[in-house]
């Protein structure tokens, strides 16, 4: 094998040599051509309505005709803030809250036996094992719920067959959170969210504590740590972000709904169901958007946490 | 727009918003089928949207895409006011002439002698019961109101039900007008600040009876089915389908009276379909779809010749679904600030939200 | 005196992997014990079955007299600088070297104290505060080491501590570790597979291959009396010659070995050339700067010699005579 | 110890095991629910225990022509969605892990978003923006708003395959003579190949049970999710809903199953997003 | 003759890291390169601007002659041994080889020959039909160079192409790329921080620091005249001695090195004490199996001196005299 070649070859003849040569010059045009799409779809035409969305919450509804009058006002920001739909704030904001935490702890176990102790097909098994009530239809979910927790529905049935009717009636006789069944009580929504948000805590808990290095356990071991000591101060403070990047989506997810609440509910209305309910059923698209900050904002922040937690990273 | 002056061939499809169980084309019960006809004999396919409140109807037509709507009272004028919907030629629609009388002319369709639409059906809104809870037919709006104990020994709490839109608050009035004369209510539709107040108030008593409000006529025939309700503001939609399931349900127009709705098909001033709509309301006052419509849904046929000779209806139909109660039945209409019998009532906006908080428990 | 480790004819095997095989071994207490072999050798898994990370299949194992089997990683007084350091990235450094500390229950402030004083033993007086992932490698692997003796365990293992560095570094750490171990006494059992790393560390080098232990004993014994090709192979990079080559040199029908070093290379026929010295042709030469190292042919057999780099410059095709004493000439258990 | 074989003693504690093992059931039990209620020879009220069993639903559920016309919308959405994902998403991942430039934190956020926001804000948000500029609501509105959403799945995946790629793959292959579109043919898309298509994969199935978006942006078309929802509410033949419910998740299952398997051996697959 | 790759004052900074900053480089054509430097000191970088990875701020590039900058790689008839080999995963070995065959339109009966050929030169004949996953490190290795050298590249770069093996291994693949590079007659550029290694294999080595060149030499010029305390200290573990050590031995005021294998230590005093002699203090020994290094103090100041292992053993605390040749004081040009 001599050198005999040139060193330095002529460009490639056609389009796409050319083409190439001419982007690999220009690397900043090669980025921009690549950006471009995305760009416009997420960053113009997303982000674009959500702005024109939010400025329609500037705007207020003639309240006869139903129509809007596209002047700009804060009368609706206003509106968004008397008792009755501040308490739908607050509702669903808890409610987000306590699903996620909830959400968290029965979701941890699940994780955390994925991810350390299964192996080779069981841990294949674990994961569709999340994976196909993941991907179950959501509304059929929502329904079999409903049929679970009707007062003629499948819950009183076991309950009454086990004779434990009156532990069922002892726990809806709970102020505030219990009610005449359980399909029309806030339990009730609680335990249909939590289902139906389960799988999305899993999985990103599940990868934040397969991340979790097993030279750090055995480390912690090796320094005298028992395996609840491991948990608490190695496993669980490493793990944090990927359980972060879950809460997430429970938690938006929870925000957003207007299904859930609707189907298994006390007609008391979530954020979801004021929203859907303004832009649809009264047609009230001011206060509609309006009401959208509030997840936006609380995203928003969410976000920041996150992001400072280094959780985007397992989302 | 304007009004139409001459019909042409039909453009092949209509999109109708309506209330649920007004169209049917026998997909529940094959005998209960008007739409399959129509479509053969004009060649206009038939959409239809159902919605479960009047203001969802009103959102409907504002968002656009719709030719006709069936408007309760409530919703019309403000059809009419927000030029949602155009005039219609009586002239293009032969059987306007054997419409009800009552309704020809009635002020939530006609405005300065132009009308806005063919009447189509009308009717109360029952108290529905379980003949189990009840041993006879409860004779006030009571139950649903307050707290009691039933025939069958439990307390009516958590097993009554209330519409979920805001005109129940008319409802909350019509049992004050009866009640509390000294409010000096003279219609559920025109409320000064103190008479909406001790019907916000009533409605607030209420809250503690009722586990969910209904919004959704077949989920409210789940609720009475498997959620224990046995006592609620119904339609007799939801009456006769329970009945025909043969569950134990029967209804009762108590001594407040009732309210009621009176529904004109109404046309969208953009209507894409015009033709085909004109001939969809020409066919919806033909006594054959007035009477089986009566039949299921339990309300009385704008025309009254569908009374006679209507297999599934009965001679008696129109009778038993309250045809010569019209004067005792104050009709949904939008409550406006301006109000002729007092001159400053609460406007429907207010009642929108409020009803709102009173369901989150203001 | 007992022994501070003791494995008695100890196996761990991973499916039909023989990672330890048999293992007999005495670690004397205070000695600085250095495990050799090449990669999967089974030297991490002995260390492991003295963590307690891994248990023996068959066998028996004593830390200072006491039964190990069973006992959890965490209630023996033995500790691990990992290869990898496996800091805790979300603790400070002073809190990682805290950590075994804090998990016995040692109250705060005893605790940051013994922590800053181990720190500073490592010479890292003031970089408590740091996260790990502010610290260079050396740096790193002294906060390991901190993090390790601040518990003051019976036995020190250590997984290739110094694999991770480069070699100035490396050079700098062995010292270090050698003399932190004069000080404090404490057993170190160190695994490595860099033969110079074991030779220059240990007072004892166990030679391991394939789960076995080949050959235990102090660094020159190793180095100068390997007892099979394996292990002249491995340490050091001997000549390893051939049967009849020993057997025509004056040894016996044996494999023997011969060190490069041992070697005298001249230009000249020495003046009686009998057994231990041979004609020969230089193939190539290395610079490495201390030395210089020949591959030279003789007999149909290579031979490397180092030589001093000042020696006279040599070069491929130069014919040249090779003399060594008839001691270097070691012959092995291996027969032919 | 460079120990990535272990961290992992061999047996779980007993309690832990438990609660994972209730908490799988509880995940399960309502599942089983629904295949069970698409047995029951019961239509019009869901009776618990049911009545008895048939398998007639399965013939009269494929004979409904919305069905049909509601799967088929779904199933041409749900392609051409992910498409558009995969895509975009990839565009996204490649500039994003490539190079580092301004604003990249800013790209990586504005994908996250649609996700991270609730569904009911990215519906309204393009249902009103549609009525702002006079789009009338049709096949495209849906796969606009589908596509949004999924783009992120995409580039996830693809992002994780990336990172695990080894960027001197590329200089390899320009410093073997490949230009840059020759580079993307031969080594980036063999590489990154069963990243996008397990992504594909989870963004036609997060497609397929989308309700909440397409909510708003469908108008009057109806999507199997759609259809699901007017008729899980009118008790008519109910059973069938459950019948297509089973076959939604058995048709899922597949494509889950897969992408499980092509990107088993490293990254996870980024599925959570849904 | 024009040289193989040229740079003339060639920067290339990253925001305020001055990777490669004003750099002039002359490769040979048909020379072993060798660059050797600490971590970071630009080596990596220069290879890159050779082969097109990175484009120089300022300054030029030239390779046998033709300007390079604005070159994208694809069009240098340069290749390169990555590191971490940058094998493609997705092709088999064979097809690894024949890629920048391929990529240039050879047909496929023709690059599957001389891929075949390029794997059988690299001693892997029968390889061709695995997946690099399937291959060890050093099969790996091979398999990039392989794949580089099927294209008749007129420079090949290297980038620390052994830093991955251990250390035999490494030795074997030292032995077999120089030969290599002898038949084909590349020119080869290699990267290493190892100075074994780069002394060991190059006809010239240049020292990096800091993004600069700080000495080009043959090998032994290096070593032995070392230019500045920055090589001394690298190249080999030289002692490193101040301005007045230098002064009172002989020398200039300016810091100078000395060997450790030049001292040479006697446990008397010799004849004559005159510059060149010292007495002083053994303080450890640290035994490598060829050689032992003993550290002693003399003068307050720390000297390594490297002896035959076989040399009498001395023990820490020992007094002993080290001499040397005045000619091994090599004074530098750093000043005091
Ligand atoms: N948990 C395990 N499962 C299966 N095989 C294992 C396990 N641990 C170790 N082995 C195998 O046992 C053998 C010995 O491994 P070990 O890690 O002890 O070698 P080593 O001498 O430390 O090697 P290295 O120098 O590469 O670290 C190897 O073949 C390894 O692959
Ligand atoms: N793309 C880059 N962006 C920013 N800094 C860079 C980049 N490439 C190299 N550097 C920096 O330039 C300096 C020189 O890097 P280079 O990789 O050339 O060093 P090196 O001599 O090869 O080191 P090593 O022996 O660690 O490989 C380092 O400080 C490095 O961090
Ligand atoms: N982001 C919407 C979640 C829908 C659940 N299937
Ligand atoms: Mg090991
Ligand atoms: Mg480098």
């Amino acid at each position: 094998m001599s050198a005999a070649a040139e060193a330095i070859r002529p460009p490639r003849d056609g389009t796409l040599g050319r083409l190439s040569d001419f982007l690999w010059r220009r690397p900043g045009l090669f980025l921009l051509l690549m950006l471009t799409p995305p760009l416009l779809w997420l960053g113009i035409i997303y982000v674009g309505s959500l702005f024109a969305l939010l400025l329609q919450s500037f705007f207020s509804i003639d309240e006869f005709s139903g129509l809007i009058r596209h002047e700009f006002t804060l009368k609706t920001y206003a509106e968004l803030l008397r008792p009755s739909n501040f308490d739908i704030i607050v509702r669903t904001v808890s409610m987000a809250a306590v699903v996620t935490l909830a959400a968290g702890v029965i979701a941890l176990p699940i994780a955390y036996y994925a991810a350390r102790y299964a192996r080779g097909r069981w841990k294949a098994a674990f994961y569709l094992a999340v994976m196909l009530p993941l991907w179950s239809s959501y509304l059929v979910k929502v329904y079999a719920w409903k049929l679970i927790l009707a007062k003629e529905g499948i819950l009183n049935w076991l309950f009454a067959k086990l004779h434990l009717t009156w532990a069922l009636e002892a726990l809806l006789a709970i102020p505030v959170i219990g009610g005449n069944s359980l399909s029309v009580s806030y339990i009730g929504t609680f335990l249909v969210f939590v289902y139906v948000w389960l799988p999305f805590m899993i999985l990103p808990m599940q990868a934040a504590l397969e991340r979790v290095p097993g030279n750090l356990i055995e480390a912690s071991a090796d320094l005298g740590a028992g395996t609840g000591q491991t948990f608490r101060h190695v496993v669980f403070p490493l793990a944090l972000p990927g359980i972060i990047a879950g809460s997430i989506f429970t938690f938006s997810l929870t925000l957003g709904d207007y299904i859930i609440p609707q189907i298994v509910g006390s007609s008391r209305l979530f954020i979801g169901q004021a929203v859907y309910a303004h832009q649809g059923t009264a047609g009230n698209i001011p206060l509609a958007a309006a009401f959208t900050v509030v997840p936006i904002v609380i995203m928003g922040f969410y976000l920041w946490v996150a992001k400072r937690q280094g959780a985007f990273d397992a989302l | 727009a304007e009004m139409m002056s001459k019909l042409g061939s039909g453009e092949g499809q209509v999109d109708i918003v309506a209330w649920p169980g007004y169209i049917e084309r026998g997909e529940t019960d094959k005998a209960f089928d008007w739409v399959t006809a129509f479509e053969q004999k004009t060649g206009c396919k038939v959409n239809v949207k159902s919605a479960n409140t009047s203001d969802e109807m009103v959102a409907l037509m504002n968002e656009g895409g719709f030719d006709l709507v069936t408007a309760s009272g409530d919703a019309s004028l403000r059809l009419i006011a927000g030029k949602r919907v155009q005039p219609v030629n009586t002239a293009l629609i032969p059987s306007w002439s054997t419409v009800d009388e009552r309704l020809q002319n009635a002020p939530w369709h006609t405005v300065d002698g132009t009308h806005y639409g063919t009447p189509y059906q009308w009717g109360p809104n029952v108290l529905m019961y379980s003949t189990e809870a009840f041993k006879e037919a409860p004779k006030s709006w009571k139950v649903v109101f307050e707290e009691m104990t039933l025939d069958d020994g439990k307390s009516n709490a958590g097993r009554v039900q209330a519409y979920d839109g805001p005109i129940h608050v008319a409802d909350a009035a019509n049992f004050l007008m009866h009640h509390k004369p000294e409010l000096g209510i003279k219609s559920p539709y025109e409320l000064n600040e103190d008479q909406y107040k001790a019907a916000l108030d009533l409605l607030r008593e209420q809250r503690k009876l009722v586990s969910r409000y209904w919004h959704d006529a077949f989920i409210q025939i789940d609720d009475f089915k498997n959620e224990g309700v046995v006592a609620s503001g119904s339609w007799p939609f939801q009456v006769n389908l329970l009945k025909g399931e043969g569950q134990k349900i029967d209804s009762t127009i108590p001594v407040e009276g009732a309210t009621g709705w009176a529904d004109t098909t109404m046309m969208h001033a953009d209507a894409a379909h015009p033709n085909c709509a004109y001939m969809w309301m020409e066919h919806s006052l033909s006594p054959k779809v007035q009477g089986d419509l009566a039949a299921w849904f339990g309300s009385v046929p704008a025309v009254p010749a569908a009374c006679k000779g209507n297999e599934l209806l009965g001679d008696e139909g129109c009778k038993t679904n309250g045809f010569e109660d019209f004067a005792r039945i104050k009709f949904w209409q939008t409550p406006v600030s301006k109000c002729e019998s007092q001159g400053q009532c609460v406007p429907y906006y207010r009642w929108v939200s409020d009803y709102i908080g009173v369901i989150g428990g203001r | 005196m007992t022994a501070a480790v003791l494995f008695q004819n100890v196996s761990r095997h991973f499916g039909r992997i023989r990672a330890v095989d048999g293992v007999d071994l005495e670690v004397a207490a205070g000695e600085f014990f250095a495990m050799l072999g090449p990669s999967g050798s089974g030297k991490t898994t002995c260390l492991r079955l003295i963590a307690g990370f891994e248990q023996p299949d068959t066998g028996h194992i004593e830390i200072f007299g006491e039964t190990a089997e069973g006992i959890p990683p965490y209630r023996r007084n033995v500790n691990t600088v990992f290869q990898d350091y496996a800091l805790f990235p979300h603790l400070s450094v002073l809190d990682n070297v805290a950590y075994g500390l804090r998990m016995r229950g040692i109250d705060k402030a005893a605790r940051r104290r013994e922590a800053a004083e181990a720190l500073a033993l490592v010479k890292l007086p003031d970089y408590g505060g740091r996260r790990p992932a502010q610290l260079s490698g050396g740096q790193r692997q002294r906060v390991a080491l901190a993090r390790a003796i601040v518990n003051k365990p019976r036995v020190l293992l250590l997984d290739e501590p110094l694999g991770a560095l480069d070699l100035k570094l490396r050079e700098q750490m062995q010292e270090e570790l050698k003399a932190l171990q004069q000080a404090l006494g404490i057993t170190f059992v160190f695994v490595t597979h860099d033969q110079g790393e074991a030779l220059s560390m240990a007072d004892r080098v166990a030679v391991f291959n394939e789960g076995r232990i080949v050959q235990v004993g102090a660094p020159a014994e190793i180095y100068r009396r390997p007892r099979t090709r394996f292990v002249a192979d491995f340490v050091g990079s001997s000549n390893v010659l051939p049967p009849e080559f020993t057997e025509r040199h004056g040894g016996g029908r044996r494999w023997s070995s011969l060190r490069p070093e041992a070697i005298v290379i001249a230009t000249a026929a020495p003046e009686g050339s009998g057994p231990g010295s041979l004609a020969a042709t230089v193939l190539a030469t290395y610079y490495h700067g201390a030395t210089t190292r020949i591959v030279a042919e003789a007999e149909m057999t290579r031979l490397n010699v180092l030589v001093p780099a000042s020696a006279g410059l040599l070069r491929p095709g130069d014919r040249v005579w090779l003399t060594w004493q008839p001691d270097d000439l070691h012959a092995m258990e291996d027969h032919a | 110890m460079r120990s990535d074989r272990t961290g992992r003693s061999g047996r779980s504690p007993l309690m832990l095991k438990l609660a994972a093992g209730a908490g799988l059931l509880f995940l399960h039990l309502p599942i089983l629910i629904i295949f069970v209620y698409a047995f029951t020879t019961e239509e019009k009220s869901y009776q618990w225990p049911p009545p008895d069993l048939t398998v007639k639903w399965f013939a009269i559920a494929w004979e409904r022509p919305d069905v049909r016309d509601a799967l088929w919308l779904s199933v041409r959405t749900a392609a051409t969605a992910t498409a558009v994902a995969l895509v975009l998403g990839t565009l996204c991942a490649a500039a994003v892990s490539r190079t580092r430039f301004f604003g990249r934190e800013a790209i990586s956020l504005l994908v996250i978003l649609p996700i991270a926001l609730p569904g009911i804000i990215t519906g309204i948000a393009l249902r009103s923006a549609f009525s702002l500029a006079e789009i009338p609501f049709s096949f495209w509105t849906i796969v606009l708003g589908h596509a949004t959403f999924c783009v992120v799945i995409v580039y996830n995946n693809a992002v994780a395959r990336f990172r695990r790629t080894s960027g001197s793959l590329i200089e390899a292959s320009m410093d073997l003579g490949a230009n840059g579109f020759q580079t993307f043919a031969h080594v980036i898309l063999p590489n990154i190949g069963t990243a996008l298509l397990a992504g594909g994969m989870l963004a036609f199935a997060l497609s397929f049970d989308e309700v909440i978006v397409t909510t708003f942006t469908a108008g009057q078309q109806a999507t199997l999710p759609i259809w699901m929802l007017e008729e899980l509410v009118r008790p008519r033949q109910r059973p069938v809903t459950n019948v297509v419910a089973m076959l939604v998740v058995a048709v899922t299952f597949l494509p889950i199953l897969a992408a499980y398997y092509l990107t088993r051996d490293g990254d996870q697959v980024q599925g959570q997003g849904k």
